[in-house]
């Protein structure tokens, strides 16, 4: 613990940016790790260019990590930093106009030479030429004090010392706001048990950091921000990509097929491939596909088997996989599509995100063609909806699309691990018997006969004796599955094919509107949850009443969704597209949806969220 | 994951694999010889019929599924390598067929095709050529002659044709090899040994669209031609053609590749391999060279067509392997996961407890 | 000219059917060009299996060929046929439900044997056994005529002489309703030039046909249908696809672009395909391509050189070109996509219609990738409506996606063939200087700089010296083009690309209601423009007032839509899909249109929407 | 349709060919430097640079056209092949260059690589070799080797890579090169003599990828390993490998393929093409056998990695073909068609009038 006074804050946004290899996604990844211990409430927003790592120093090249923590529950990863670490020019000078005026800044100076001031434009050293006075600026020698630290490890170059200096940043941070660095010391044992002087080096500039802090005169005083109060339980940091696969695998487990993984990589789905290829312990298979097409191909195939057939992509993928899909839908097989969606249109912004896939989601593909469609909400919330998924998948014996986002994939946020007992049970029973009779009365199986209630066919599998059958996408006779091309019966297929996605049990909707008497309602779907939560909070705060609903399912829709939406004056409903959802609900319910559109590839800002429902609220009152 | 209800076993027939729906192509349709074949072969594999399936892309040739009494689906285009590839990977107990056409294989399905081919996916892939694309009533294909005139090239076709079977070995293919439909017994050689082979087994099938490309083999089928012309490769023996007294046998170039020459006019005593040496057929050489130099003896004007199997090497197969990763992962923790073991993977390495 | 009674008809509908094999798709076509020349109004609807020749003699073998025409104007193929040909049991059997009690049946008796009887169910034959009491029944034995008719013929075995037995039907036919048979004499002469038997036996089998109808007492009297109104002009008879290749022939000949087809064949767009590679003399090239996305491919690549770049495909074609549609729009390059309609989800029916692909050519992509929609109403429509979309094309630098359906594809109509120098002007401009200054003042050229009037980016090609450019599926910096991932500049680029959607110049919706006192506007786009004017005459015929429109543009629409909406009581709306539109317009418009839906592979019944809109006035009016 | 308005000419120079964008490479990326040796190269053809374009997939590799003063297209992820196809089908005035990765071009782009190269379409595809996706972080591609570990094969992959040459080379292809990254003559003079080329010329270019794939080429890069391993094609020689004195020439086998030996061991007096007789490398053999041979050469294991051209034969060119016919229809309709021409196509052959 630090001897210097220490100050307790209720929140706090921190911001790390640098280089692509200044390693900046692993310093927030750490002191997120080591606050989340503390019992924070958090939320992270990591952001990095599509490129892998542009030249050095350049704007382009900047990638950063920002972290939301608080002594109570935290919606967002913030709006705006209280602190930046700019590890060099291009890191200020790519950030500072989200900073407000009075925040810190820790930038440092090393690099702040003549030649990366001209890279990104700076004419004159900003540390030095007053134009950032009303910041609190702390320039620190961050590079050449980490080399001095480590001045005694012979076994590494200038460079390779220099490297470490993220862990310096890191130590300096850890004992500003008061976190232990323990933590991050074991994990830096495992990830470099193979190079103890790398290890060394690291774990030296981290104390350097910490004891810098604690050193120097540049620091007045620490930070505390005490635990935030959360229910009791085991909670971890999971990102929306971790708790999607982590729930795949809950699913697999809980239904007892075997899950298989069809895919092709694409940011910002990928990690979904990388993490579930590690996990063949608990009999995953993940198939590398030569692409999109052939990913879900595989995956359906699998399914086809009896298997749980997943294939995840992000937007341009799902665009490939629409052909694929709809074969699934006539085949009536289960199948979980993930579509982590990224900013469009075609390659578009890859590693940034956006809700804009919602109509590809449930259009795009030819015919009438219906599958389900959930969104997550929040990072850990991914887990929840892969086991919802893939009880609607197995349940109505049909494809499901997931609409995550690059915000959820790669934010983060504590989350409450569930007991493995208290997960939905799952389980899946194929059929193995003859499950209809021929006119001259013998046994025999129509694969296309319906369960009464779920309208879902049979799944019976390949190698169950007696049951063989032949299934395709032309369109089929209704029970039997024989090609028919008559048009009733094709008029019937396309009306069941419907009514059984429209007969999915989702539940309610639940609307949170604690004076009861708000005129608005704030309406929103997927990873808007936070920024549409937090902006209520802070108008309630404010003594405004406004209501709040979160639409977890896209298709089929709750069935009191209409009575909510009419239940209001004003349904008010931000998107991160051009307004898609607000296009569904104006048809199905021929409410005034009004919809609140930005398309920036960044996460709605509470603030901007916050006079978004003022302005609604003082239309309506008016 | 086969399922054992305890049925009685008996020996299956032709009539056991004929499922009960109604055969759809035109008359005369190379198709029905093929599927005739393949039911009759079916029976002896002593496979029950529920761990056989068969998986079809688009094309006239990919309605097969629907005419075979064991489980089937009849895909998309193009797709069914790809959807085969992950019902064989999750499934090892059965046996998977691709059916496809040269439309189906060759143009749209060309990615999957290869793919499965290198990464040597244990399926058997009987794609049936015709040279044209049949379902759509005749426009040219992959493997269409330079030339041929089609309802997509009135003024005849410009592409140079693929080779399926030199394409395949540029793919890596551990085993390949050509038949005509109507030679039912060499069908159902290759059929048998494709089923022995571990990996992907490519059969390219000539079949004769009498609607749309009517006599497109009828140089290597007709009686008088065909002696001068087919090829049949048989191992560990010379390549030879033609009728006796007409004979030619196929010896080694001085400039890599191989060609035909008068038997009178072969050197026997040239050493082994020597230019003019003859080449003894040997499907199982690790080096694909050979197989690749006799898979270019055929062109468009069928001079000389190898039929037979053409090259059958044993290579580790892809979802063995991927199968074998899981199982050691299985393996090497104990076992198959239980509620404990997924409750750590939930928890993972870094967790605090909230009273 | 016969010399038995002639009656004189207002209207006749004729069924062609028979096996696939038995020429029906010919005779019909022939049939229909004689009485096109003989200046009746028509309407033609063929239908025939996705199997190229099913087992001969089987019910999904059939293949028929159905054919309106009046003495008046015609809207539709006809509900239900005044005359069947039926040539063998099979196809009596599969048309027998759509045949009016009294209508007309001639029958191939030659056909009714035993064995073909049991092939498709029947136990006795229906032509001797009463069964068919409630129709006309005319058993003829055209085979067997047909055979003895070219008893001379020694060069033809008796299979081949069989084989024109459609002939001898066309013949009959033809005395029947007062046809000329010259015309096909002289289609026959050209087509088998090369076959002089061929030709000598089918024309021998034409002229027996007609001689058997004057002959036999079979038939007492003859008919005549008296020519249509129609306005002056050339007419000639074109089936949609044919007119949307003409079209784009046209349209390229008006702007003086080369005609670049990608393409991959795909029922029932494939003669778009086969019409185009035949017309290399007026400068088109054609390309089959090894897919769809390459077919596409090829087109956008076409285009980036300058050329008209269009492809052509059905909907799990759509479906596949989506991401390259999606790049298509990122690059702002005019591309026309033509999308002719098939049996969905999936492989479906691929030869029946439908109109299940408008939300998938809205939205089947990643992202706000919007394009602009067309959609012909009636098979000759198909030619302005090529025009149309390569206006909007070249002129926003856009795709633009034309809906066209199996049934406008292959049903034909007169079309009244325009004078070329009537032809809309479609001159395109080419951007040869530069159109901006750098910072320092000198000429560059900026790809993404914009007409302030259609928002168009600058055309500039290749082998253009000094406008060296690169254009990309990232989101581009505004004017520049360059790359960029800043969030403002995205959400820029994002509303420009759909304002420039939103701003094509579209022709105002005109309503037909000619009593101006109507409470109910029904509403239609694409094929079922016939169906609905036949339906909303029949139900005026009977006095009621009804209004009607019909869509032509689905993106954008047309600015006067909203108004005409709200200007009726009830709005109905057709569709062969689940109410795709339906859900537009009401977003958009928060009217509660009313769909009526039907999707089952044929085009709506004349009948039955009548019935319908009785219904509508009646709720409404009650 | 190349425009000329008369700007003064004067030799364009490496600079003429750099565009203003920042080359957003990480630092050490062997794209660096086959950007700078295309610069360079591209001032010697001669060709003005509007007439130049460049069209990309997706991938690290494929962010080039930017960097590049000619025209460009940055497209969409294994399309190039197909975008290309189209553009330089209609503009036969344009160099069409395809640049394109290991991912891009052999995963999900492998059926429009392989359509092209049949087809013969007048580009030159530089195929950015790095055995790996580098701009999606890390996972393998169809060329990484068995057992290599990634992101997504944690356990090492299973895959039997392509041999992009052998894979070129079965899909009928024309022109065949390979080459290092870092051998700029050697990419200058395939770069020339694919310039020349009519038809597709494949280049595979081994290019190091720092970050995810360090050292993918370092047996035959590093100076003491690179003679013993790295092979020189050169028409009309010998092909050998190896220091002086411990030099290894390539010799034909028994049983096809081709395979070396020690120069001492080799018999001279062998009669051209007989087994143990010197191979004579020859790119402009019709057959393309030996060229495959040749090709098998090089395993994962780089014990003998063949650089240079491998095929370079004559064959008539899609897009030629293709224009040829439209033109041919064009002479025989007696010119291009006016109002007249289309009024007449318009009306057909059947129309009727109503006064
Ligand atoms: C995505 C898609 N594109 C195109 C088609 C149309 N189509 C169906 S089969 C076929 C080609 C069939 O040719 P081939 O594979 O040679 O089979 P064959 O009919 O000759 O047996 C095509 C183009 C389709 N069904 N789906
Ligand atoms: C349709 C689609 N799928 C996946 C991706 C993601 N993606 C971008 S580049 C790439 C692979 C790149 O590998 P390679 O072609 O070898 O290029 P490199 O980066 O190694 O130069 C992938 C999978 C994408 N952009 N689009
Ligand atoms: S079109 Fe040709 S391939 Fe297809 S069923 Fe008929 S004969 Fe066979
Ligand atoms: S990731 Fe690899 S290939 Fe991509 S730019 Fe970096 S070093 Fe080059
Ligand atoms: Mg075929
Ligand atoms: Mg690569």
């Amino acid at each position: 613990m630090s001897s210097k006074p220490v100050q307790t804050l209720r929140r706090v946004v921190i911001r790390f940016a640098g280089d692509s290899g200044d390693g900046m996604q692993l310093t927030g990844d750490r002191f997120t790790s080591d606050t989340a211990r503390l019992g924070n409430d958090l939320s992270t927003l990591p952001n990095f260019p599509a490129e892998i790592r542009a030249p050095q120093g350049t704007l382009p090249g900047v990638s950063s990590f920002q972290l939301h923590f608080a002594d109570h529950d935290v919606l967002t990863p913030g709006d705006a930093p209280d602190v930046l670490v700019a590890m060099n020019p291009a890191a200020l000078r790519a950030n500072l106009a989200d900073l407000p005026r009075g925040a810190t800044i820790i930038a440092n100076s090393d690099e702040f030479t003549t030649r990366n001031l001209a890279k990104v434009g700076y004419q004159t050293n900003p540390l030095e030429d007053g134009s950032l006075d009303s910041w609190q600026v702390h320039p620190v020698a961050l590079t050449s004090i980490t080399v001095e630290a480590l001045a005694t490890t012979s076994a590494l170059t200038r460079k390779e010392k220099e490297r470490a200096k993220n862990m310096f940043a890191l130590g300096l941070l850890s004992w500003m706001y008061s976190r232990p660095i323990e933590p991050t010391e074991a994990f830096l044992a495992g990830k470099f048990t193979s190079k103890p002087e790398v290890l060394a080096a690291n774990v030296a500039a981290l104390r350097a950091g910490w004891n810098f802090g604690e050193t120097t005169e540049e620091f007045a005083s620490t930070y505390a921000v005490s635990p935030a109060p959360m229910a009791a339980g085991t909670y971890r940091n999971v990102t929306g990509n971790t708790a999607l696969a982590l729930g795949l695998v809950a699913a697999a487990h809980r239904s007892g097929l075997p899950l298989v993984l069809g895919s092709y990589p694409i940011t910002p789905a990928s990690d979904i491939l990388h993490t579930l290829s590690g996990l063949k312990r608990f009999g995953v298979t993940t198939l590398q596909a030569e692409d999109e097409i052939a990913a879900v191909g595989m995956a359906l195939g699998a399914s086809f088997g009896g298997a749980l057939g997943v294939t995840s992509t992000s937007g341009p993928g799902l665009a490939l996989k629409a052909e694929t899909i709809g074969l699934a839908v006539s085949l009536e097989l289960p199948l979980v599509v993930i579509d982590v969606q990224r900013g469009g249109p075609s390659t578009g912004l890859p590693t940034k995100t956006e809700q804009a896939d919602l109509l590809q989601a449930l259009h795009g593909r030819n015919g009438e063609s219906p599958v389900a469609v959930i969104a997550p909400q929040t990072p850990a919330d991914c887990f929840d909806a892969a086991l919802d998924a893939v009880r609607i998948a197995t349940t109505y014996r049909t494809p499901v699309l997931v609409l995550s986002d690059g915000y959820l994939a790669n934010g983060s946020e504590p989350w409450s691990v569930p007991a493995i007992a208290d997960l939905p049970e799952l389980t899946v029973e194929f059929t193995t018997e003859p499950n209809a009779v021929t006119p001259d009365g013998s046994p025999t199986f129509h694969p296309y006969a319906r369960d009464p209630l779920t309208l879902a066919r049979p799944w019976a599998l390949p190698g169950t004796p007696g049951l063989e059958h032949r299934i395709g996408g032309i369109e089929k006779a209704d029970l039997t599955g024989d090609i028919s091309y008559d048009p009733a019966n094709h008029d019937r297929m396309v009306r069941l094919r419907q009514a059984k996605i429209d007969g999915i049990t989702v539940p309610d909707i639940v609307v949170d509107d604690p004076s009861g008497s708000a005129k608005v309602l704030l309406l929103g779907w997927g990873s808007t949850y936070g920024p549409i939560a937090a902006a209520v909070r802070a108008v309630r705060a404010a003594g405004h009443h406004v209501a709040r609903a979160h639409l977890r399912h896209l298709a089929p829709l709750p069935a009191n969704l209409g009575g909510v939406l009419t239940a209001y004056e004003r349904v008010v409903l931000p998107e991160m597209n051009l307004g898609q959802l607000a296009l569904l609900l104006r048809a199905r319910y021929l409410v005034d949806v009004r919809s609140h559109t930005a398309v920036r590839g960044v996460p709605f800002a509470t603030t901007e969220l916050g006079e978004v429902i003022l302005t609604h609220l003082s239309e309506v009152s008016a | 994951m086969s399922i054992d209800l305890g049925l009685p076993q008996r020996p299956l027939t032709k009539k056991d694999f004929t499922s009960d729906q109604e055969v759809r192509w035109c008359p005369g349709c190379g198709d029905y010889v093929i599927l005739a074949a393949v039911q009759a072969f079916l029976p002896e594999l002593g496979v029950p019929r529920e761990q056989v399936v068969f998986v079809s892309g688009i094309g006239c040739s990919s309605r097969f599924p629907y005419y075979v009494e064991t489980y089937g689906m009849h895909s998309i285009h193009g797709r069914a390598p790809a959807i085969a590839t992950g019902l064989a990977t999750s499934r090892p107990d059965l046996q998977v067929y691709v059916v496809t056409g040269d439309g189906d294989a060759l143009s749209i399905g060309g990615n999957h095709l290869i793919h499965a081919i290198r990464r040597n996916v244990n399926l058997t892939i009987l794609l049936f050529n015709n040279q044209i694309y049949g379902l759509t009533k005749g426009q040219y294909s992959p493997t269409s002659r330079v030339g041929q005139v089609t309802k997509s090239t009135p003024l005849g076709s410009v592409d140079t044709p693929f080779n399926p079977l030199s394409l395949a070995l540029g793919a890596e293919a551990t085993f390949v090899a050509r038949v005509m439909e109507s030679d039912r017994p060499l069908l159902m050689d290759v059929l048998r040994a494709a089923h022995e082979h571990q990996g992907t087994a490519l059969i390219e099938i000539y079949q004769n669209c009498p609607i749309f490309n009517d006599g497109a083999f009828d140089l290597i089928k007709d009686r008088s031609q065909q002696q001068a012309r087919l090829v049949r490769l048989q191992a560990g023996e010379e390549v030879v053609v033609g009728a006796e007294g007409e004979r030619k046998v196929l010896v080694r170039k001085a400039h890599g590749g191989v060609e035909f020459v008068d038997e009178a006019a072969v050197d026997r005593s040239a050493a082994p391999g020597a230019p003019g040496s003859v080449v003894v057929h040997d499907p199982t050489n690790p080096d694909p060279s050979d197989a690749f130099a006799i898979s270019r003896l055929d062109g468009p004007e069928m001079a000389h067509v190898p039929v037979g199997i053409f090259r059958r090497v044993s290579r580790p197969t892809y979802d063995d392997q991927v199968r074998e990763q899981v199982a050691s992962a299985l393996h090497a923790a104990g076992g198959a996961s239980g509620d404990a073991e997924l409750d750590q993977l939930l928890r993972g390495p870094d967790t605090w407890t909230v009273p």
